[in-house]
This record gives C-alpha cells, structure tokens and sequence, in this order.
C-alpha cells in the first residue's frame, strides 16, 4: 500500500515539473542582459554598482600617471604603460595602459585606484583566443566600447519558476 | 558589543593564581587574551585551560623573528558550547631559532594535530610528540627551506 | 592480514575527490584505513600576503574558497579594521550581512548539487545548480561578479547596493522558500536518501568537539554554537535568527543542517533588506594604508564553519604574518575518525556529507 | 609531364576524398568533445555551472564525462597547476588518445594570474601541454567557457582530418 502511494507521489511530482518552465539561457543566440560595468567616483571614493567585465579607457582623460598599474603591480601585474602615437594635451608623455587579459583578474582596483575618470569597467565578458598574444590589448583596443550584443534577455521569476525574457 | 573586560581579567586572574610566575601577560582585549609561557611549562598550562572549558584549538600560527633569532607559536584557542564561547585565548611561546624545538599538545587537544603539522612544514619548528611529522601540503619532491621563514624568498622578489 | 588488504587511491584525478586524494586501505569492501594527502593546491596565499598591502590582498585571499569569497574575506576585513582603525559604517555591516548570507545559500546549493550526484540522485544535481544562478544574479547585481567579489575592502564595501536589488531579492526568497519544500519531498525524505545517509557516519558530539569540527558539521552533531550567535560581529545581534541543530550526527543530520540553514540565511537577507538604515557604505582613507603595530584575530561563520585569520602587523603597509584557519583543514581530522570500518560505498556519502572544498584546505 | 600527372591526380584525390571524408570525420569529433575530469582548482566550480541547467554545455556535445581518460579527447584545465599537481597533468595528457585538445581556463592556467610569484605554481601550463584555445577570466563566466568550445569547434572543423592529396604531392612531386 505504501508502496502504491510513493509511487503515485513520485509520478505526482514528475507531473508537475513537466509544465515549468525552462531556465536554459539559448547562449550564442541570446545574451544575458548585464547593463552597465563597474565604474569609480574618485572625489565620493566610492564604486558604483556594475558588472566587472574587461576595461575601458577615455584616452582624452588619461594623464599617464600609472596610479592603476601601481595598484595592480602586486595583484595579477597585467598593466604596463606604453607609448602611443597619440598626443593629448593633459598626457605629456603619451603613456597609457596595457592590460594583458591573460594576467587579470578582473578585480577592478586599477578603477578605483583612477583619480581621473579614465579607467573604468565594461560588461564585455567573452574574450577567449586561441593565441596568447591577442589576450595582450593596447590601449587603442581598450578605448574602443564593446559592441552592443543581440537578443538580450533577463531573468524573470513567476509561478512556474525562473525563465529568461 | 561590551568593550569592558572584568570577565577576561577575571579569568586571567584565576590562571594567575595557579602560575603565578610561569605566565607573561601580553594584552587584555575585550574577548580576546593573550598570554606567553615558555615551552617547558606550556603543556600544564594548556592542561589548566581545557580543564577550565577552552576545548578547541581553532588555528596554529607559527611566525619567525629572524630580528631577535627567535621563533613564535601561537595557539588560538576557542570554547565550544560553554559560558567561555565568545572568548578566544591565545597561548603563546618563542624558541630559539636555531633548534626550534617544543612539545606537542596533540596530547591535550586533539585538533591541534594537523595544524601542528602544517606549523612544522610551513616552518620547520618540531613538535615533540607529535604522531607524524611529515609533508602534508607540500609537493614531495619540495628540497627548499620551508617557506614561510623570512630568509625563503618568492621567485622575483627582493 | 597485510595480504589481504588492497590499497586505493581516489583521485586526484577522480569525479568524487576534486583536487584532493583519499589514500584508502581496503579489506573485502570494508575501510581499515584512511590517509588524506592534500596540498594539490597549496598555492602560499600566506607567505604572498606578506608581499602585498592590505587592499593588494584581498584578491588573492578570496580565490581558496570562490564559492563562498564572502565569507572567506569577512574575518580578514574585520582583522584588518582592527589593524587600520577603519570602523565600517552601518549600512555596510548590513551589506556585509546580506552579501554573506547570499554566499552562504550559493555555497550550500552548489554542496548540495554535487552531493545528490553522490549518493545517486542526479536531479539533485541539476535543480540546486539551477537555481543557484537566482543569487548568483543576485549577488552579481550588487558585486559586479558571478563568485569572485572583491568587494569587501578595509572600512567598508566597495559600492551601494542598486535600487531595484531589494525588490528582487524579496521576490527571489519568497519563490525559493516554496520551491526548497519541493527539494524536501523529492530528496531530503526520500527513502532512497535516507538509506544511504542515516546512520551513517556517526560523529558524535563529544568527538566531534574534541576533533575540531566545526560549523553545520558539528551542529549535525547536537553542539549549539555558531560564531553569528557567540560572538556576534557586524551586525547580527540586530538580527533576529536561529540555528539548527540536530542530535543525530550522521550525514543525514548534516544535511539537514546545511538545509535548515538555507531557510535561515533567506530570513537574514529579508530582515537585513528591511533594517538597512542609509548612509555612507565606506569609510575611506587617502593613501597607502599602514596597519598599527600590533596583532588581531577575527573569526566568523562562512557557510562551511568558523574562518579566521590571525594578523600580525609592524607598523608596515603589509602585513608582518598573516594566518588563515579555514574550517575545510579541520576536516582533515574528521576524515579517518569516520570513514574507518565502514563500507567502500559510503565512502561519497561520508566525504561529500562534510562538504570538504580542498582548495580551501590547501590555501 | 609526370609532375602535372601526379599534381592533377593530388588534386583530384583532395576534392574527391580529402574534404568529405575531413568533413565526416571532424562533424564526429566536433560533437563529441569529451573533457576529462581533473580539476586542478577553483575554476571547476564554474565548470560546475557550466554544466548545470542555465548554461548546459551539453547542447554542444561536451559532456561531462566520468569515464575512463581512453575515451576522452578534451582537457580542460580549471585553473592554478601546482608542483605536486603538474606530474599527474602531464600524465593525464600523456594517456589520452589522439586526437586531443587543451582549454586553458583562468588566469592562472594562462599565465599564473594572481600567483604569479607564488613559490608553488606553475606559471601557465603551455609550458607543460600545448594549448587550443585561452579563455581569459578569473573565474571565466561560463558564457565565455561556452563560446571558447565553440572557438575550437571552429578549430576542429577547419582541420584537415585526411590529407592524402597533399601527401601524393610530397612523396612524388619532390623526387620528380
């Protein structure tokens, strides 16, 4: 007999999961929507909520300074400062950072460690290669902002469980 | 949070009375104690306290002080499930770094075994007593001094 | 007798073992001894600390135990403010709070994944594992990061919590409160579980005591105590929460415990979300931070049982010695105690009821 | 004369049985990309995920092998690689059958990461092991870890599997 009724509840509950919904986000097709990176208030010396994903630079806002490659000199030592064709008035030597990806480790202390509003993070994530020295980007790369993703999808919740829409 | 410490001095006043001269008061915190003895006297000591509650050794730290040719265990101590629980007593002592020798207290408490183990590898001080003194974390093949001595130094570093 | 016994390694490279290996001594299909050998990756987080400044350590000690990086750092944040003289506003203790909380339910969801694998029960895999990607967003809306946060720092956290995050989180508790009743049914009480985990494994409460366990190992053994309730840090003395215990001691109670935690740690999150008060989440310094001279220890609960980390500090902006006692090393002990004269198969319901995380024992 | 010979018949040979046996036989090996099962540290947890409901890596046939390293041909490396861990991944990679391939997961299995001057770890395995593809992240999100086994997919599908043609043309064409 009570072997009757686990059967009938086992059955019971295969039943009820077949009509919920489906977590499954459709990767290539469909992308997680994450809406802004992680970026710094030098003068509140406070973050500001965002994915941490791979760097952005404002080259018209960089001094060359190399504050973030100190802060990360003794984290992963991914940043190096090199020499741009480039001339901006506020960076005379015309350095600028290097992050070498296959080093980061996304942390984000190089932005909080930015006084000037060049350095912050964006919600780029998929950076793999197959050669190791395209994970190496130049400044110029770093200045470009991501390209808007396709299909960008959220997680939502209701009766029948967690969907992506 | 009180930030009074009537109940940590009284407790220090009772391990007082019984070794009076044996102990070397280091600081008086609000749930923190610390006291140094040296390595002859410390298996009583310990004895005393879990004899009072303190039933569990939470970490084992060894450090080294090339400065003053010495070495430093430090057992933190913890009580499980008594009146003493929000207290955390620190048991110190020092040797000489030459032949870093003391006395195991796997024989007082029993999870102090593996961190004692990890203490003699990290640093080479020898727990006398202790059932295996052996690599625990270590690769086997490890010919180095131990690490966390202050001569050892991480490749590129000064 | 030595004949007659077969000796076994399980892993390093093996499903059940991760990054660890179980040297097991076998006689018939009954367990005659047990030598754990760690240190697959033993990785000198504490002889690095001694080579980066106070803010350059936190990404490297939070990497032992990525599935619970909160937890792993909160002692050492609290150490170091002790250090630093950096008393953290009140509403980042509350973040603190709620970002521990959500680690501690990502944590023992991701256990719970891997141990339905390993008693046989493979939608215990898959339905742990989903919705754990509900906190992972949750966390990542305040933290920027899937595990890894860095997000505690010395004085404080290092953002404010979005606007839309308390709405969400409400909602995401409240559906996930209902959903871990049907978890009970289909495995908690299932007779299938209940074979393989009850009696097994029995550590009892004076042993358990006495061999160092700790956190829902030991509460699984009938002893009371948790760091959150002794010695109440940040701000959970405002908080109004309770502590499962179970008296059995086998891995049916430590499940349970892991459980009954899961409930609580929502609990948390829904009060610390309503207490919140407003304010400054940081209490900043300019400059290269220099700790005191001087020494601290700090412990908490992270979800698998007291973390704590003893700093010493000479007036340098690194630290002199920094000591990690993470609650996984501790287990070490608890291994042979338990996996001794019993049978070859209980062996992944024992390893896996203590929710070992090796690279948190080798640090 | 016998030289154009050969160089036609190496030509015909390549379109006639080169391309759609390679294509048959990389549309078998693309699909089934079975990962050993070492993990080497934390990153496993994200791999973990990876092969949960959300992100199911199993749509694109990489299947979380427990099974024997002999049937497996894709290692993936979760992680920091230690001293005492870098033997046993050189054996692993030493058993498993060609064809295979190398997924450096994480920082550290990349370059060391965060231990870069760690006294214990090896600063990135393709000291060690050839590696197919990078996937930069400390952990990766297993976003990145799907599109990097997309990436060698791609690889593999551009592989000449059987390369007769080219073969004829070596042997004959040089002599001649």
């Amino acid at each position: 007999m009570s072997l009757a009724i686990d059967l009938i509840s086992a059955i019971n509950q295969a039943i009820k999961n077949l009509f919920k919904r489906r977590i499954t986000l459709r990767y290539p097709e469909v992308n997680l929507d994450i809406e802004r990176g992680y970026s710094y208030d030098p003068k509140a010396q406070v973050g500001i909520a965002g994915y941490k994903g791979r760097h952005i630079l404002h080259l018209e806002k960089c001094t060359g300074c190399s504050l973030c490659a100190i802060a990360c000199q003794n984290i992963a030592n991914c940043i190096a400062m090199v020499k741009l064709d480039v001339s901006y008035p506020q960076n005379k030597k015309s350095i600028f950072p290097q992050i070498d990806y296959g080093n980061c480790v996304f942390c984000g202390f190089c932005v909080d460690a930015c006084p000037f509003y060049a350095l912050f993070m964006t919600n780029d994530h998929e950076l793999s290669s197959t050669d190791k020295k395209s994970l190496i980007m130049s400044p110029l790369q770093l200045s470009i902002p991501p390209v808007k993703k396709k299909g960008l999808v959220q997680l939502e919740i209701d009766d029948r469980g967690p969907y992506h829409k | 949070m009180s930030l009074t410490t009537e109940r940590e001095r009284a407790l220090l006043d009772k391990i007082k009375a019984k070794f009076e001269d044996v102990i070397k008061e280091k600081y008086v915190k609000p749930k923190r104690i610390r006291i140094d003895v040296s390595p002859q006297k410390i298996f009583e000591v310990a004895s005393f306290l879990k004899a009072l509650g303190f039933n569990q050794v939470a970490s084992v730290a060894g450090t080294d002080y090339p400065s003053s040719n010495e070495m430093e265990v430090v057992y933190h101590i913890v009580a499980i499930d008594n009146e003493l629980r929000d207290i955390v007593f620190a048991l110190g002592e020092r040797v000489s770094r030459d032949n870093p020798i003391v006395p195991s207290l796997t024989d007082v408490w029993k999870s102090a075994s593996y961190h004692e183990q990890e203490t003699y590898e990290m640093l080479g001080i020898k727990f006398e007593g202790h059932p295996r003194l052996e690599r625990l974390l270590l690769p086997e093949d490890w010919a180095d001094i131990p690490p966390l001595r202050k001569e050892f130094k991480l490749p590129g570093r000064e | 007798m030595a004949e007659r016994t077969l000796t076994l390694s399980i892993g390093p490279q093996h499903p059940g073992a991760g990054h660890f290996r179980l040297i097991v001594v076998l006689d018939g299909d009954i367990v005659v001894d047990v030598k754990p050998d760690p240190g697959y990756v033993h990785r000198g987080a504490e002889k690095m600390a001694e080579y980066r400044t106070y803010i350059q350590n936190i990404p490297h000690l939070e990497r032992p135990v990525i599935i619970d990086s909160s937890g792993i750092l909160f002692p050492y944040v609290l150490a170091s403010e002790e250090l630093l003289d950096l008393p953290p506003p009140p509403r980042a203790q509350y973040i603190r709070i709620i970002m521990a909380e959500l680690n501690r339910i990502i944590s023992h969801l991701y256990w719970l994944g891997i141990y339905g694998v390993f008693v046989g029960h493979t939608t215990m895999f898959l339905w742990p594992v989903g919705d754990r990607e509900l906190f992972i967003d949750l966390a990542q809306m305040i933290a920027g990061a899937r595990v890894t946060f860095a997000f505690f720092v010395p004085g404080g956290v290092r953002n404010d919590i979005p606007d839309d995050f308390p709405d969400k989180a409400i909602k995401v508790c409240n559906y996930y409160e209902k959903r871990l009743k049907e978890y009970e049914k289909i495995f908690f009480y299932n007779p299938l579980v209940l074979k393989r985990t009850q009696g097994v494994g029995i550590l009892k409460r004076e042993d358990a005591i006495e061999l160092g366990a700790t956190g829902p190992n030991l509460r699984g053994s009938g002893v009371k105590s948790d760091v959150r309730k002794d010695e109440p840090y940040s701000s959970y003395d405002d908080i109004d929460f309770e502590i499962p215990v179970y008296k059995d001691g086998d891995c049916w109670s430590r499940c349970m415990v892991r459980l009954g935690e899961l409930y609580q740690s929502m609990n948390i999150i829904k009060q610390a979300i309503k207490k919140m008060p407003s304010g400054p989440v940081k209490n900043a310094k300019r400059g290269v931070l220099k700790g005191i001279e001087g020494e601290a220890f700090a412990r908490t609960e992270s979800a698998r049982g007291t973390m704590a980390y003893y700093i010493i500090s000479d007036g340098k902006p690194y630290p002199y010695r920094l000591k990690l006692s993470v609650p996984s090393f501790r287990c070490l002990s608890l291994m042979k105690h338990l996996l001794v004269n019993q049978h070859v198969a209980d062996i992944p319901a024992i390893y896996w009821g203590l929710d070992y995380w090796p690279v948190e024992a080798d640090k | 004369m016998m030289g154009v010979l050969v160089g036609k018949l190496s030509e015909v040979i390549e379109k006639v049985v080169d391309e759609p046996l390679s294509y048959v036989i990389n549309w078998g090996r693309l699909y089934s990309l079975w990962p050993v099962h070492l993990e080497t540290a934390c990153c496993s947890a994200e791999f973990g995920a990876c092969h949960g409901p959300r992100f199911d890596a199993e749509r694109f046939g990489v299947l979380e092998a427990f099974g024997s390293l002999r049937q497996c041909d894709l290692l993936i490396v979760f992680g920091t690689v230690t001293r005492k861990m870098m033997p046993r991944l050189k054996l692993i990679y030493d058993q498993m059958p060609e064809p295979k391939y190398v997924i450096a997961m994480g920082a550290c299995a990349i370059d060391g990461g965060l231990y870069f001057d760690s006294y214990n770890v090896l600063p990135g395995i393709d000291k060690i092991i050839p590696v197919d593809v990078y996937i930069p992240g400390c952990p990766p999100r297993p976003e990145a870890v799907v599109q990097a086994i997309m990436m060698l997919q791609e690889k593999i599908r551009r592989n000449k599997a059987i390369a007769i043609g080219s073969w004829i043309r070596k042997k004959f064409l040089k002599k001649g």
